[in-house]
């Protein structure tokens, strides 16, 4: 695959800042990464070949859902899904229809995540994508049931799936209860996926937290993170008031939850295609050499 | 001395008064009959008032108020001495933050677990004040095994206020154990009922949660995240549980509304923390009659039927 | 159940002394607690009465498979299952068959294991015992052949199954592979067992170890353990060589598997056959009310 | 500098000798090609010799040889880029000394896992000497549910001296593990295929030994206990390895005599560290043999075949 172009059809935005602590230096040309103990100023065309991986420390930005979609799949197989679930207020809460309508703009989704699919390595695969750059990628009663329908697609096609999680929100307070059901729905969503036996990966890119974590997000036959991806089931601020053992360095990282056996692997962004397929291409093998069928 | 919340306050000064009153004509005082009589009436008429209008966030108080009856406290009134309580997840530990066993409940054999909250300090500590551990979820996990292999009902019944969160609890993957215990109960094919007994927390609730039937208490909540915290996210300020209570819409009545909940079970006037017999035997009625139910479908249809439920839940248009 | 005579079937042996430091007073009518930090010299009838559990501290004095079944079985119910399995030699192991008639002799068994049928608190149910005093409860080929067949029989009277082990020796080194095939027979047939779906019990008594607890003392639906048993992967001496953690007071005890998860309940001697009963009554119930079957 | 064991010392006394001789004739010394071809007729002689003799306690020194390719060897050669390791029990940590995951060898998909050795020091302590700790199996375990699911054949390759036996591994249920691994591997309806590379060790092995088909290394061994803890125990003294290694009957040869193993695959002359690219391919040519006729039975015939086959494992007269 040729990697100087891939970035091309999502150009423009160069999405959130998830560790900024350092000033920004507004620049077409140049992005400062925001890793505190580096803050190298990269051009930016560079740093798009690089696939947005900061050549120096290796700090990985966020990627929105079409990016990561163009990362992942041969190029122009991706065929979206249009559920066209448009997002409702079943609680009225307060600021959600003006908090939906600034992130439409910001980022121009509908919601935070997208579904399809496509070919990765030559194969079949479905494909859901959270974006953290719309609502911190939290999952609502859209997410969640475009998560399902995802599923339930695949099953139906005997396709493998690929969850990717940049859902930092967890589930989406705004909807209440039926955000928090949205765990259990995709949970049971899942469970009926896997009596078709096809294979499911998860990919938790920064951040991927609470009710996503807790649901979906860790339920893959294969779970992949991108390095230093904060990775956790609260976040800081929070566990900060009930904290008795000092938590490690690496506390909440894609690292540490590798040390811990919740991850597969921790793959950098480069190798990341690569291994998917690899996946892929073993578990939808022709496997009548290697098995009776029930 | 019982906790009295604010909101109660003007039933607790009537009774004070009664009994004020009580001691006068015990102590072979003035007859005050008419005094006492009047003063119950009152006590009646403010009760009524006072409970059939309580704001959601004085249900999240009344949820988590201290003296509510607690699983183990349900186990015991619904199935005696039969209940044999299982320990531990065969992997790493025991968490006392759910308890869980087998169970005879009006000679129906059960597998029943739920969060164990306590009263005294020592027992809150034991009990991680009800936020249980991966190890917790496991255990449910290997309960729901067993409830699966010998064809029992499953009983479930929630009161936490959110899943440990300490560093333990990562580092053995409380996120892994909530997702998996989610899973395996949607893939049961016995019958699910889940009962929130107090206070449904976020994670920490709907990882025993996924049941064919669910049932709310009256004064129970039910929630995607404690009133304060939303508080903060929206307002900066942890005070304003009461407003974020109302914004997030967690009690019995709401989640009936949301397609959550099936059944709200009533509680007794002044909270189930009043008359916890009455209440548990409230709760046994409802469980049997949801198991008597559930007990017409096959395994096939208790599992679609389970699925579908939860496969509903949520609002969008299309 | 009176208890008074329960033991009058099987007086005159006196089982084994697990920790026996303490010199022994030769007495018909005296016995001593081998518990060191007790010695106390119990009155043998009292003893026998109190299910051979020292009144002073606690400490269980072990049962033979006979005095067990009577232990735990309604009175008069016990049935053997006689499979007339001959203990072999296929190795030629050194000593072996001098052994066997050494044990034989010494505990009036042909081999460390016990199994039938019974009632328990009126329920019909399998047992297997394995009695640490015949070559300290290790399993061999009879005695892992003698549980495949005891759960192939209680899977076909759909009768739950209850199986003691009192088995320090493992898996039986003079038997040599085959001993250890003995741990892959006995879990297959457990898991074949559980397709029944009649509950398994396993009662881990003192001492309960190796090749046993790493096979079928460690698949039951439930699992008990007298207080103070020794109940661990491998003895004192092989672990010394490799430890470099202080292990804990508790170590290798049915305390310390408890506190870790291992293990059900620690049930005193007193309290384990109404503990069995209550839960049989509960799996063997009518369950049409509760239950569409499958 | 390889490892020389004591039983092949002639063998390298006189590789050193034709090692001298071709120096000298190739550094212009007379000409002793005579000499190296009778030295080589020798080589050869007493090659044959002490490897067709090897006594049992030889054999155990040759399974153990830290030369001998380890499980990770054994999947690079056969699977080549295809392999993705998975890590993790998904509960408490990842064990090095069991490594697995997913590979393609010879064109067919599989399931794969093994105890994993290591040569130099750091290696070997970071593998735990290839002594598998609870989180080990449990890998094992998922990997097995894996292969369930996505309908893969599994291979196990055994080659460890015992489970850990730490105290951590006693605390999180070492015992516990081995068991579920077992009864995991009993309840697969995939084929299942164990191959004993180097030490078959107690527990620690047959944790992952539960196959339909189970083959092993000329040289290598499968035994209930360490000749060494064997001699302590029947003669206290564990010096006497070598006699215990005869009474225990612990040889591949053995091994398919007493019904255990089914197949028996050659090594190079002078073992599989001799020739490690030539053992691995022997290895792959007896897997997949074996894995196509595992692949005419169904999943009903294959757990019924692997049943049946442990089922019979025992000697005794009725
Ligand atoms: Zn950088
Ligand atoms: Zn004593």
């Amino acid at each position: 695959m040729a990697r100087r172009s891939w970035f091309s059809r999502a150009a423009g935005r160069s999405g959130r800042d998830a560790r900024a602590n350092a000033e920004r230096v507004p620049s077409d040309l140049f992005e400062q990464c925001p890793n505190r103990s580096c803050g190298i100023f990269l051009y930016r065309k560079e740093l798009e070949k690089d696939l947005k991986v900061c050549k120096k420390c290796g700090y990985h930005f966020p990627l929105t859902a079409v990016e990561r979609i163009n990362l992942l799949l041969d190029e122009g197989t991706f065929e979206a899904f249009e559920f066209n679930l448009k997002t409702g207020d079943p609680l009225g809460f307060p600021g959600y229809r003006e908090t939906l309508e600034r992130y439409r703009a910001k980022t121009g989704m509908q919601e935070a995540i997208i579904a399809g699919r496509g070919l990765v390595g030559g194969t079949n695969a479905a494909i859901c994508v959270t974006d953290f750059s719309f609502l911190a990628g939290s999952m609502n009663s859209v997410v969640g049931e475009t998560i399902a329908r995802t599923l339930e697609e695949a099953a139906a096609a005997r396709a493998p799936i690929i969850l990717v999680s940049g859902s930092g929100g967890g589930a989406r307070m705004h909807e209440g209860l039926l955000s928090l059901m949205q765990m259990a729905k995709t949970a049971a969503a899942l469970e009926r996926y896997d009596r078709a036996g096809m294979l499911s990966i998860c990919i938790l890119t920064d951040y991927t937290m609470g009710g996503v974590l807790a649901s979906w997000a860790s339920l893959g036959d294969v779970i992949l993170a991108e390095p230093g991806a904060n990775v956790g089931f609260t976040g800081g601020r929070v566990a900060a008031k009930v904290q008795t053992e000092r938590p490690p360095e690496n506390f909440r990282t894609a690292e540490f939850s590798f040390e811990h056996g919740m991850i597969d692997r921790v793959t950098p962004r480069s190798q990341l295609k690569e291994t998917i397929a690899r996946l892929l291409s073993i578990s939808a093998a022709d496997k009548v050499r290697g098995m009776a069928k029930r | 001395m019982r906790t009295v919340l604010s909101f109660e306050q003007p039933i607790h000064d009537i009774e004070r008064q009664i009994e004020t009153l009580r001691n006068l004509q015990a102590e072979g005082g003035p007859d005050v009959s008419v005094q006492i009589a009047k003063a119950e009436d009152d006590l009646r008429r403010v009760q009524t008032g006072i409970y059939s209008n309580l704001t959601p966030w004085d249900k999240v108080q009344m949820a988590r108020h201290q003296d509510r009856p607690h699983t183990l406290e349900y186990i015991a009134g619904l199935a005696g001495d039969s209940f044999v309580e299982l320990h531990g997840d065969r992997r790493f530990g025991d968490d006392p933050a759910i308890v869980g066993g087998l169970a005879s409940i009006f000679g129906r054999s059960v597998i029943v677990f739920g969060h164990q909250k306590a009263r005294d300090l020592k027992g809150r500590q034991f009990r991680n004040f009800g936020s249980a551990r991966p190890e917790g979820y496991r255990k449910a996990i290997r309960l729901m095994n067993l409830a699966e292999k010998l064809r029992l009902p499953v009983v479930s019944l929630i009161d936490t206020s959110a899943a440990d969160c300490s560093v333990g609890s990562e580092a053995r993957g409380i996120s892994e154990a909530i997702a998996s215990s989610m899973y395996r109960m949607a893939g049961l094919t016995v019958p699910v009922v889940v009962i929130v007994t107090g206070e449904g927390g976020s994670g920490g609730a709907i990882g025993i949660g996924v049941g064919n039937h669910i049932m709310m208490l009256e004064h129970a909540v039910y929630s995607v995240i404690p009133p304060e915290g939303c508080a903060a996210i929206l307002w900066k300020d942890d005070s304003q549980g009461d407003r974020a209570a109302v914004a997030l819409q967690l009690t019995a009545e709401d989640s009936v509304r949301l397609g959550v909940v099936d059944e709200i079970i009533r509680e007794p006037l002044g909270g189930a923390h009043r008359e916890p017999a009455q209440v548990i035997s409230e709760v046994g009625r409802a469980l049997d009659a949801a198991l008597d139910r559930l007990s017409a479908l096959s395994p096939q249809q208790l599992l679609d039927h389970r699925y579908e439920k939860f496969r509903r839940m949520g609002v969008y248009d299309e």
